[in-house]
């Protein structure tokens, strides 16, 4: 959790220094969220897919960081060759699907992967994370009824962070409360919070559990809040919320929540988070480095995968 | 290679049968394909044939390997596209390719891409196929050729074939293909018949165009159903002592210009037929490159015969209008003889 | 409603005998639905929008029905001059808005309809029409929340006629309560008998009453079933349903459910009703030769009106 | 006329503002562009002004002529459509055109057709504007080029202003206009400056391209930012000696073949300069319309520059190899010199 907060302001120094470009969204404020459910998957059997806000989810799968960080800086080092970019981060071998930029769009292929397992009678579980402002798009309520019509291990996780970019939940959804939308379709859904990681690994574990039992989708919708800018380009917050706002959510901060806890019950010493904080955080600045050595992709490369098996055709 | 005579729609069915046998990840998808055996009754038996025995998991009556959907076509090609990333090979029938326009961002920003955004990380073995164009007054929403606009984004690969033998061996290619594949069938050709090799191994490469009736004077250049408007421009120009030749182009992307251009150099006179709209329509692209790329070998400029450039309307008499005939290649060809 | 199934009888004949061609829905068995709906608005003041199987909207909104029938044939006389055809009937200053074919394409379209009487400080309603397959269209639940969202006064009415061309309910549907699709945006939603037309009409009143009162959306599905095919093209029903399923429905045929109230209360003999039958039927054929005499559109009409005010490129 | 010195982004915002003044019917819609003022800053200020003390019936916040929306393309457009068919005139601003991908169906299948499928009945005069084409590493999903698809589409009317004046002058005639029109922008213009006439009756008619630079050895043919990029490579060709023409295409359909095929009568060369994908993009139609129109004019083949044909790859140095530059004119216009 540490190190993917660390990561992430790594992140956004990478767009502030003009070494990644385009539109780069980071997790902070989040990642309760994306550790709690993917410490509960089996790794690298289970399936993931996210949208454009992915990194922390790539990390958490076990991908190499300076592989992800070398991606946002469009390097040949990147999980992608630089192809990809922040918002397309994929590690197919670990079982994670990206990494997608068209708002909602990438629902129906979670459903799909889910539909692939069931159908080769495998017991794996998909995880086909989207955000509030994705939970209105068209397709995802396609994807939910063909995951309920063909019964598929598909969890649907709404990321509630409160915003679709500078547009409040109110605003975009004529009911808050997303995880109703898997009531037309007969599907199990909640809301739960998002922010206290060990209450989002119980949620996650016997939600998980009963999904690979059953093999039947289910849909959640997490409680969380995005501490920064929708994306590191989102210069004026205060368009669309106030300090004081950004301020009381703050207070769960899932990290200091975390900590609170552990020192608390005398699980760990504040010293020891700090070490460990402290650690973490050179840990980072370290894959920064050494994403920021690899060289950029050769022009040559630009060719490269369009197709598994021929090249198109060359030229401007 | 032995042969045997079968319609275009039975060629096609064919060809998914003998896929579905030889390999368990082939499996349909689409919107009353299976117990309504499609529109066109193109999978006609393969619900029977593949779904009731292995019903093992899917709500009653869906069957596993012909999966009847709901009316959906991003879910539909989306979901498609996820079981194909981790090695299933699903083949998607469109109603008609007029609704594919819906799955259009799942096809061009999904399928096409991924290959690339993941540096060859993940494969897309998809095949998307059904009826393009004009039938009989389906009206201005269900009259679409589509092919020209897939044939515009790179990671697709287009195909359109005319005949029963090409659509069995094109089919063939783009079921075994790990990329997604458009595969453009035609209303109108589902019902004509003509020899089909039985080597259930036969197939066409993409890439390659067809002679389909050899020539001199002029080339006239087709796929699909206009390939057949061509032949029979071709009969009525031979009956004036003209030697046209009839290229059948049937692979879009990749496009096979050696072979248009040889023949556009052994000719010196080149038209491109094509139903869709002509203004902006992929025969657009292959004039601009037979013009550039043949401007030495040109006796005259090149001439398009397309689609008239208004919605499809209702009325027989007007929808005949629209769609390019025999008469109107001739037309085109007067204006370069 | 007499007259509807009537006319439908001839519009199947026009397609029999191959005066109309393509995509021909007929609405017998549905009648009643459509009948109850659309006395109870303020016509040709009010909006309404429905899918391709639209002749019975068309007619109980005013149109011309040599006009409706003219334009099934495609001809001159027809509502667009024999462009649009059986699938798209318009009668625009009856407030006839289509007549569309792309299964749930038009439903944001009645959103929008909805939008522009409110914009504009009318009381207008909008009727917006769907079957049970386009029910599970993306594009609808987005309708749905945007409707929601901004409170506009558009009635959702699903025709629930059991059948999506050959897909039953329950093989397209997760949930076949379709009305539940109004839940996840906090519209009001419920399910109705569409057979019964004095049912019917009391139904359309109230709600109809209610939303132009409120000035918001509301989501009904409307019970019904088809007794014919799903187009004039669709020949095999038994590949979907038996005939006794069909006969079983036809038990609630609207037509006799109707005659048997106007004649067990006495207010009307079975003789009148059968000569109103007559009557209708004979008018029903009128229609259809009237409509037969009109002219094939001239082939120069092809480029007329792709624009209001332009010519677009001609020739091939 | 006189003038006043302002960038592509006011130019564009300021006739929406005119226009709003002038016309109680007209209203925007799009994401992000009330409260947040759009992604790239183009509807500023609108909501404070045309919102709040409007705001009598919509849900808190939601105003009433400019208008936030959910994420869902296919819906907003459907929805302006609706609105449009009674009269409103909807500008619907895509924060990226290639999100009007999903839309894709609403805007051809709907608002292109419904003035011939009514014959005439209805009108829509809807605008879709927004930024077109690629930017800086906005990667595969986000940086299409849709114009070439737009102007295949009859119905339609597709303009692609590369000046704040002409982004003025055909955006007061799109939104004065009965028929559907798409307005494409462009993040590398938005920034750029020049000088706007003040009149608030200023416009442009559509259907007229425009001659950037006068010139007479050959003709450079573009819209939108590839003008720009056309008329640095013109410079670099006055040092050579070689005088080139540019002409701005600025609106797509209806085309401006008359100001097109004079240039290349004047100067018997040409080259057609296109961000969007080389094969099959709408440079393909202009070029093989100057190929078979200018036949006997042209002293070489007519040459093209395009995009790659790839995905847009996300790093810099990849995105750069596929944006057309100068340097990729001079070199097309090398091959044909
Ligand atoms: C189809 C589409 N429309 C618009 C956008 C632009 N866009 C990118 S992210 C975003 C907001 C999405 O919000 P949400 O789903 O809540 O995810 P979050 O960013 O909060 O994680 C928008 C509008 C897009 N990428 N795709
Ligand atoms: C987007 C789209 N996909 C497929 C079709 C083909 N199609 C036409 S009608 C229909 C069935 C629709 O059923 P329903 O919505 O229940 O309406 P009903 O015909 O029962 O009135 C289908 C699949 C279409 N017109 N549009
Ligand atoms: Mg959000
Ligand atoms: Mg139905």
């Amino acid at each position: 959790m540490l190190f993917i907060r660390h990561f992430e302001r790594f992140s956004e120094r990478a767009y502030r220094q003009g070494k990644a470009g385009g539109y780069l969204h980071v997790y902070i404020g989040m990642e309760a969220l994306a550790v709690g459910w993917l410490t509960q998957i089996r790794q690298g059997y289970d399936y993931v897919i996210t949208a454009y806000r992915d990194h922390a989810h790539a990390l958490l799968l076990g991908s190499d960081p300076v592989a992800c960080m070398a991606e946002i800086m469009g390097r040949r080092g990147g999980l992608s060759r630089g192809k990809g970019g922040s918002m397309h981060l994929y590690d197919i071998p670990k079982g994670f699907f990206g990494g997608w930029g068209i708002v909602g769009g990438h629902t129906p292929l979670g459903a799909g992967l889910a539909f692939a397992s069931k159908y080769r009678g495998e017991d794996r579980v998909t995880l086909n994370f989207l955000g509030d402002g994705a939970a209105n798009a068209g397709v995802f309520f396609e994807s939910l009824n063909m995951a309920a019509l063909y019964d598929v291990p598909c969890i649907f996780i709404i990321e509630n962070n409160e915003f679709a970019m500078g547009t409040r939940l109110e605003y975009h959804a004529a009911d808050t409360e997303l995880h109703k939308r898997g009531y037309p379709f007969g599907m199990k859904h909640e809301r739960l919070d998002g922010m206290d990681l060990l209450q989002v690994r119980q949620d996650a574990k016997r939600i998980i559990d009963w999904v690979r039992e059953n093999q039947k989708p289910y849909l959640v919708e997490i409680m969380t809040y995005r501490f920064v800018g929708h994306g590191a380009a989102d210069n004026d917050q205060t368009l669309y919320r106030t300090k004081d706002e950004v301020e009381s959510a703050r207070q769960r901060d899932p990290i200091a929540l975390l900590m609170d806890y552990l020192t608390s019950n005398n699980l760990m010493t504040r010293e020891k988070i700090e070490a460990i904080d402290a650690e973490t955080e050179a840990e980072a600045e370290r894959v920064y480095e050494e994403a920021d050595a690899s060289p950029h992709p050769d022009p040559s490369e630009v060719y490269d995968d369009v197709y598994s098996d021929m090249t198109p055709e060359v030229g401007h | 290679m032995s042969t045997i005579e079968m319609t275009y729609r039975d060629a096609v069915r064919q060809t998914m049968v003998e896929e579905m046998d030889a390999n368990p990840d082939v499996f349909l998808m689409g919107e009353d394909i299976g117990r309504y055996r499609g529109t066109f009754r193109v999978t006609e038996g393969l619900y029977d044939k593949y779904g009731v025995e292995k019903n093992d998991f899917i709500v009653p009556g869906i069957a596993r390997r012909v999966v009847d959907t709901p009316i959906v076509e991003p879910g539909i090609v989306g979901f498609a596209i996820g079981a194909a990333m981790v090695g299933l090979r699903p083949i998607v029938e469109m109603m008609t390719m007029s609704f594919s326009i819906l799955a259009l961002d799942q096809i061009i920003n999904h399928a096409a891409k991924i290959h690339y955004m993941t540096a060859g990380q993940a494969k897309v073995p998809l095949v998307v196929r059904g009826p393009g164009g004009a039938a009989n007054q389906l009206s201005a929403q269900h009259s679409h050729s589509m092919e020209g606009w897939y044939a515009h984004v790179p990671g697709l690969k287009v195909v359109a074939p005319a005949t029963p033998a090409c659509a069995k061996g094109l089919l063939r290619t783009a079921i075994r293909d790990d990329n997604p594949v458009i595969f453009t069938e035609n209303p109108g050709l589902y019902g004509i018949k003509g020899d089909v090799p039985e080597d259930r191994e036969f197939s066409i490469p993409f890439g390659k165009a067809r002679i389909a009736r050899q020539g001199t004077d002029l080339s006239l250049i087709a796929y699909s159903r206009m390939v057949h408007v061509c032949l029979a421009a071709a009969e009525q120009l031979a009956e004036r002592g003209i030697s046209a030749e009839v290229v059948d182009v049937r692979s879009l992307l990749p496009l096979d210009t050696e072979t248009i251009f040889a023949s556009v150099a052994k000719t010196h006179r080149a038209v491109v037929v094509y139903e869709d709209w002509k203004n902006g329509g992929y025969g657009a692209e292959i004039a601009a490159r037979i013009a550039e790329e043949c401007f030495d070998d040109l006796d005259a400029p090149v001439g398009r015969v397309g689609g008239l450039n208004v919605p499809m309307p209702y009325s027989r008499v007007l929808e005949l209008e629209c769609i390019p005939n025999a008469d109107d290649v001739l037309a085109a060809v007067n204006k370069i003889a």
